[in-house]
């Protein structure tokens, strides 16, 4: 097949940080950061989706064609959030209601 | 009257969206007629002679693509940047705008001036006034549209949405619901009458029998016993409404909002939404209790107890008192402003 | 390079050359599909954020009542089974049968507990009233309108996140079936690979899921 | 027609026979016919409620019909129309028979796969059919909220599961093609030897798999709301209905271009062959195709310039919306430029060609008028938006599909149609189109609403016209499925390659055999060679 064998170890460790992960983004939670609170949480969760993306799904032994696939799909869910965003933030600046 | 190519233009933005429009016609037309000169000429010149034809094989050329990627660019900047100015004036009504309410709802349209005048599917405004319309809908999402003014804007369930024009030209013209909203869509539509200035004076003269929005607003707000608590010197448990609209707010939040209508609205419906700063959130909801109509009666009471300010947002500060408007008899008609800009 | 359509074989489908190819293509097929649950998922991650930004507060309230603890339980249970789901893949990749059949049961039943876990906080809400419907009641706040938002969102999040672990679930009973048959060889696993390509795929949805329902904002609790 | 005294070949028509061997098939070319026939009966029905549309509109009372019963039929005449006809036309019909054969490969990537596509896409029709019969429903094709959650009482659930389920089919056709596209090309066919119908369609399939699960959820929450009444854009509730119509239009709008681009794909076949010249600019205008795929995802917003958007918002969408023009345009010009000094034929895939030109200029430069901030406010939700798309899906992707289906008939049945009927129909589709839908420019911009049951009277005489336009469209229509029909039997009999066509799906037998080439092609050459081809055979009908 396509890809090398990872050994059992490559995929104890990143299970032990993964759950180590889940462990801080819990305790991180209960402290206030204020605004941070939102970014640290999501930093944790994208690295862990890293870590499974990269290692469980060997996205880091695949070719450049699905790492652009992976790409494509968050960019788009990105632009879905943020253009709709783009007008939910900016409905108040006129002062005219409904503008 | 003969078959019409183009609607009245009865209002100031019609004349502009015209404008655009004919700039847009020119530019389409030149393209199609270019385009179709082009085929119909090579499909002439070149026919096919001899099955055995083999044209000189020609892979492209980029000077011509830059051309015609250049200047079709160039042409659309224009027809984005006049759009877009034009869009932006109709969205902000000038502040001396006559305001009126409008209530939506399958499958009918409930107005209401401030001299307390209330018209179903019929709108009589006068000429040569810029007229706001500040409209909400109780149920589905309806959209106003008079064409002869060229606009429209939909109306939403849950919030306001406005809509200006100032008529230049006395006439009835159509009045369209133009969001699809259930089985009578076609029949939401109506009027509206554009009248002289002193002929809508008669009018006003003659209809008014219930008394302006504010005084409606104000029964209302006596009836609901709104004053137990928001008394007017500050000393209840809710804070003193006088001065309210228009102003900002601390809220208990931290945040700042601006006393406008949307505001006002939301606080008589979900009054928990924003509680303001040193206050408790005591005050039950009027969802259900109060109609959408009665809303807007308790947002123009409210608007009264501030003194008419022209730095308002949104506001209708410069608007003559609807007493004033009420007594001038008819052979001296409240002067006419008009605005600066056409 | 065969020219001729060769005869079929599972290994090797007819419209393929080679298995190289065919694998490429199943891959790559996999991956555009999780491309399309990414967008899928997306619709509701939006709604989330936009009405979120709007109600942060009703929000960050709505939030603080669910039991995060079980949230990081579950979350540790599916990366769990994630683990073993990637022991499966390389068991097939070495064409070790017994060991593929021990990991994907280890994995379904996982999976299994997640889901009652899961039931067990979808049971709780039901008894707290906090199901979004007629009878719906969040303490601590008069706008239950909006909190009422979070928990529609809250459901239909976790009810479809759920929806793909049961598919899972059946993936994977099917990929057992057929690993116990012997249809799989060190050179033909490609079902398995699949099958684990989804299954991190819902864990990772997870990975979002937990924070973003469990655990921002739970300071202000 | 060296075929004609040869013995019956084995092909794929008729390497087996039976129902089974259909309704099982795994061949791509097979699976197209199933859809061809699926989609026919679609557009059919389709057309029967376009027909009673038009006839109530003729007076301004509408006396044919009660307001609800017209407010079905433009619903489901929409539905029936976008969901089941233009989105599967081209790409699952012409695309699934001909794309594997122009890239040189035996099939799709995943023929099991493709024939799940068509199941889904039955079964999707028949929830939809079920929800007509069972009484029809009434939300317009766009399923705005809150009516369609809260107020209409038809059945908008069995017809959103309908959609639903045919958005799989369309996910799944898209990713096929992708996957087909990426992995499955002969030797030596590079991706700039490739038809741009091929790059039409790779960034047809994008759209098709980044867009529809959009749509899917979307339709998911609307049957959530409607069955739990868990309010997600419950204004009640404090949500927002306008959410609703973001996450619509973030598929629908990229929709139109799942429509139009496989037809762009086709035009660019039709230009070069029976010109004899390679398309003018062939990177540019594989290039615009995927430009076309991307922009197509940042303008969704300008279905909602009067919705209650913020007017910032509207300015960024209506800016990003005149680029996608610009693609759009390169391509009209590219195909009017290769014509320069080449060979035209007159044949009916060009005269097809020739109309959609026509009519796809018209359609995208009325885009420009609609994309305009200050003249939208005004026309949106009007008959010139009518107009407008309807120039831009009958005028141009039904135009293609029909230039297509002429020209790749041949292929797919081993059956010349009959030219002289084929150039009339195209003439009368041609007149009946512009006289049905030009008046809804005018009246459109008059400030016809859109979806009205009745008007007021000044309107009456562009209505009329319009409906006499669709009778004659209706004939134009009608006359291609007889001759079709008629050629099957007693068409002459087609050579391999009766255009002189350069593409790989014209190098085998017509019809194909199973696996498309007896041996799969080498491709050293570029695409659009036609010292390759000219001097060979070549067969008129």
């Amino acid at each position: 097949m396509t890809h090398p064998i990872d050994s059992v170890k490559t995929y104890a460790w990143v299970w032990i940080i993964l759950l180590f992960l889940t462990a801080l983004t819990t305790a991180v939670a209960h402290v206030d950061l204020g605004a941070f609170s939102v970014v640290v949480a999501l930093t944790i969760a994208v690295v862990k989706m890293l870590l499974v993306a990269l290692f469980f799904m060997h996205l880091r032994h695949s070719n450049q064609l699905t790492k652009l696939v992976v790409l494509g799909g968050l960019l788009w869910l990105a632009l879905l959030i943020m253009l709709t965003l783009a007008d939910v933030f900016s409905r108040g600046w006129l002062g005219v209601p409904g503008r | 009257m003969g078959l019409r190519l183009f609607p009245v233009q009865a209002s100031t933005i019609s004349v502009e969206t015209d404008h655009l429009l004919y700039f847009l016609l020119a530019v389409a037309a030149f393209f199609s007629l270019l385009i179709f000169a082009a085929i119909f000429y090579f499909a002439i010149r070149y026919r096919r002679r001899s099955e055995r034809d083999l044209p000189h094989a020609v892979h492209g050329g980029m000077a011509l693509e830059i051309l015609w990627t250049v200047i079709p660019l160039g042409l659309t900047m224009v027809m984005f940047g006049w759009g877009a100015s034009i869009f932006f004036k109709e969205s902000r009504p000038p502040d001396n705008s006559m305001q009126i309410y409008v209530v939506a709802k399958q499958w009918m349209w409930k107005l209401q001036h401030m001299e307390g005048q209330r018209e179903i599917n019929e709108l009589h405004v006068p000429l040569g006034r810029p007229i706001r319309l500040t409209m909400t809908s109780e149920d589905v999402i309806h959209s106003f549209y008079v064409p002869a003014f060229r606009v429209k804007q939909d109306v939403v369930p849950g919030r306001y949405s406005t809509i200006w024009f100032e008529p230049t030209k006395a006439g009835r013209y159509h009045l369209f619901c133009a969001e699809y909203c259930g089985t009578n869509h076609s029949r939401m539509g109506g009027w509206v009458d554009v009248m002289e200035p002193q002929d809508y004076q008669a009018w006003l003269n003659g209809g008014a029998a219930m008394g302006s929005l504010a005084a409606g607003g104000q029964k209302l707000f006596e009836s609901l016993a709104c004053g137990n608590c928001h008394k007017p010197d500050g000393s209840g448990r809710c804070p003193s409404l006088v001065g309210l609209y228009g102003r900002t707010v601390q809220l208990a939040s931290g945040g700042i909002v601006q006393a406008d209508e949307a505001y006002i609205r939301e606080s008589i419906l979900n009054p928990q939404a924003k509680i303001v700063a040193g206050f408790q959130p005591l005050m039950p909801t009027f969802q259900g209790l109060v109609t959408e109509e009665g809303v807007l009666e308790l947002i123009e009471y409210i608007k009264s107890l501030s003194p008419a300010s022209g730095t308002q947002v949104g506001g209708n500060g410069l608007m003559p008192e609807p007493n004033t408007l009420k007594n001038s008899s008819q052979e001296t008609p409240a002067p006419i402003e008009r605005p600066g800009n056409r | 390079m065969a020219s001729e359509a060769h005869v079929e074989t599972l290994a090797l489908r007819e419209q393929f050359d080679t298995e190289a190819q065919q694998n490429d293509a199943s891959t790559l097929g996999m991956w555009v599909f999780l491309l399309t649950e990414i967008m899928f998922f997306g619709g509701l991650f939006m709604m989330y954020t936009v009405y979120r930004a709007v109600y942060p507060n009703v929000f960050g309230l709505a939030s603080s009542t669910l039991n995060e603890i079980i949230g990081a339980a579950n979350t540790a249970v599916l990366l769990c089974s994630s683990f073993t789901m990637v022991l499966a893949v390389r068991g097939a990749q070495l064409g070790k049968r017994r060991t593929v059949m021990l990991f994907l049961v280890l994995t379904i039943i996982l999976g299994l507990v997640f889901l009652g876990i899961k039931g067990f906080e979808w049971n709780q809400k039901f008894q707290e009233h906090h199901v979004p419907g007629p009878g719906f009641h969040l303490e601590g706040t008069a706008l239950q309108g909006q909190a009422q938002l979070f928990f529609s969102l809250y459901f239909a999040m976790t009810g479809l996140h759920a929806l793909h672990m049961v598919i899972g679930c059946g993936l994977m009973l099917y990929l057992l079936w057929k690993t116990y048959q012997g249809t799989y060889s060190p050179d033909y696993y490609t079902p398995i690979d699949m099958g684990g390509l989804y299954w991190h795929f819902v864990d990772i949805i997870w990975i979002f899921l937990f924070p973003l329902l469990y655990l921002i904002d739970r300071h202000l609790k | 027609m060296n075929n004609a005294v040869v013995p019956q070949r084995e092909n794929y028509l008729n390497a087996s026979y039976g129902l089974k061997s259909w309704l099982l098939t795994k061949d791509h070319k097979r699976i197209a016919l199933l859809y061809l026939f699926t989609i026919t009966l679609f557009f059919a029905l389709g057309g029967v409620f376009a027909t009673l549309i038009r006839v109530e509109l003729l007076s301004p009372n509408g006396h044919l019909m009660s307001s609800d019963t017209y407010n079905k039929m433009f619903t489901m005449h929409g539905v029936v129309m976008i969901f089941f006809f233009l989105i599967p036309s081209i790409p699952a019909v012409i695309g699934n028979f001909v794309l594997p054969m122009m890239i040189g490969a035996r099939d799709l990537a995943f023929p099991r796969i493709n024939l799940l596509s068509w199941y889904l896409l039955v079964i999707g029709g028949a929830l939809a059919i079920f929800a007509m019969v069972s009484g029809g429903v009434d939300t317009g094709w766009t399923f705005y909220t809150p009516y369609s959650t809260s107020y209409s009482n038809t059945w908008v659930i069995a017809t959103a599961l309908g959609i639903f389920v045919a958005g799989f089919s369309s996910i799944l056709t898209g990713l096929n093609f992708i996957v087909t596209v990426h992995r499955m090309r002969a030797p030596g066919m590079t991706w700039f030897r490739m038809p741009l119908f091929v790059w039409a369609h790779y960034a047809t399939s994008v759209i098709q798999v980044l867009g529809t699960p959009v749509l899917a959820v979307t339709l998911v929450l609307v049957f959530c709301e409607r069955v739990f009444h868990i309010g997600l854009f419950d204004p009640a509730l404090g949500g927002d209905p306008v959410l609703f119509q973001h996450l619509f239009w973030f598929y629908s709008h990229p929709a139109v271009y799942i429509m139009v681009l496989p037809a762009m794909g086709v035009l660019s076949e039709l230009v070069s062959t029976f010109s004899r010249k390679p398309v003018f600019g062939y990177k540019i205008v594989a290039f615009s195709s995927v430009a076309i795929a991307v922009l197509g995802f940042l303008v969704w917003g300008h279905h909602l310039f009067v919705s209650g958007q913020s007017l910032y918002a509207g300015m960024v969408f209506s800016f990003l919306s005149f680029f996608v023009a610009i693609p759009s345009a390169i391509k009209v010009f590219n195909w009017t430029a290769t014509l320069y000094k080449g060979s035209i034929s007159y044949a009916t895939p060009m005269l097809y060609a020739f109309g959609f030109i026509g009519l796809f200029t018209i359609g995208g430069l009325t885009g420009l008028f609609v994309a305009s901030l200050g003249i939208d406010v005004h026309v949106t939700d009007t008959y010139f938006v009518v107009a407008h798309f309807h120039y831009i899906m009958v005028g141009g992707a039904i135009m293609a599909y029909l230039g297509a289906l002429h020209f790749w008939w041949p292929k797919m049945t081993g059956r010349m149609y009959p030219e002289a009927w084929a150039r009339l129909s195209a003439l009368i589709i041609f007149l009946g189109f512009n006289l049905t839908f030009f008046p809804q420019f005018i009246l459109g911009y008059l400030g016809m609403p859109r979806r009205y049951h009745t008007y007021p009277d000044e309107f009456q005489v562009l209505h009329v016209l319009s409906t006499a336009g669709a009778s004659v469209l209706a004939v134009g229509y009608l006359l291609p499925l007889i001759y079709f029909a008629w050629s099957l039997r007693y068409g002459a009999v087609a050579g391999a390659n009766p255009w002189g066509a350069t593409g790989l799906e014209w190098q085998t037998a017509s019809p194909p055999p199973v696996h498309n080439f007896d041996q799969i092609p080498v491709v050293d050459y570029e695409a659009y060679d036609y010292s390759r081809v000219v001097g060979e055979e070549i067969a008129v009908g």
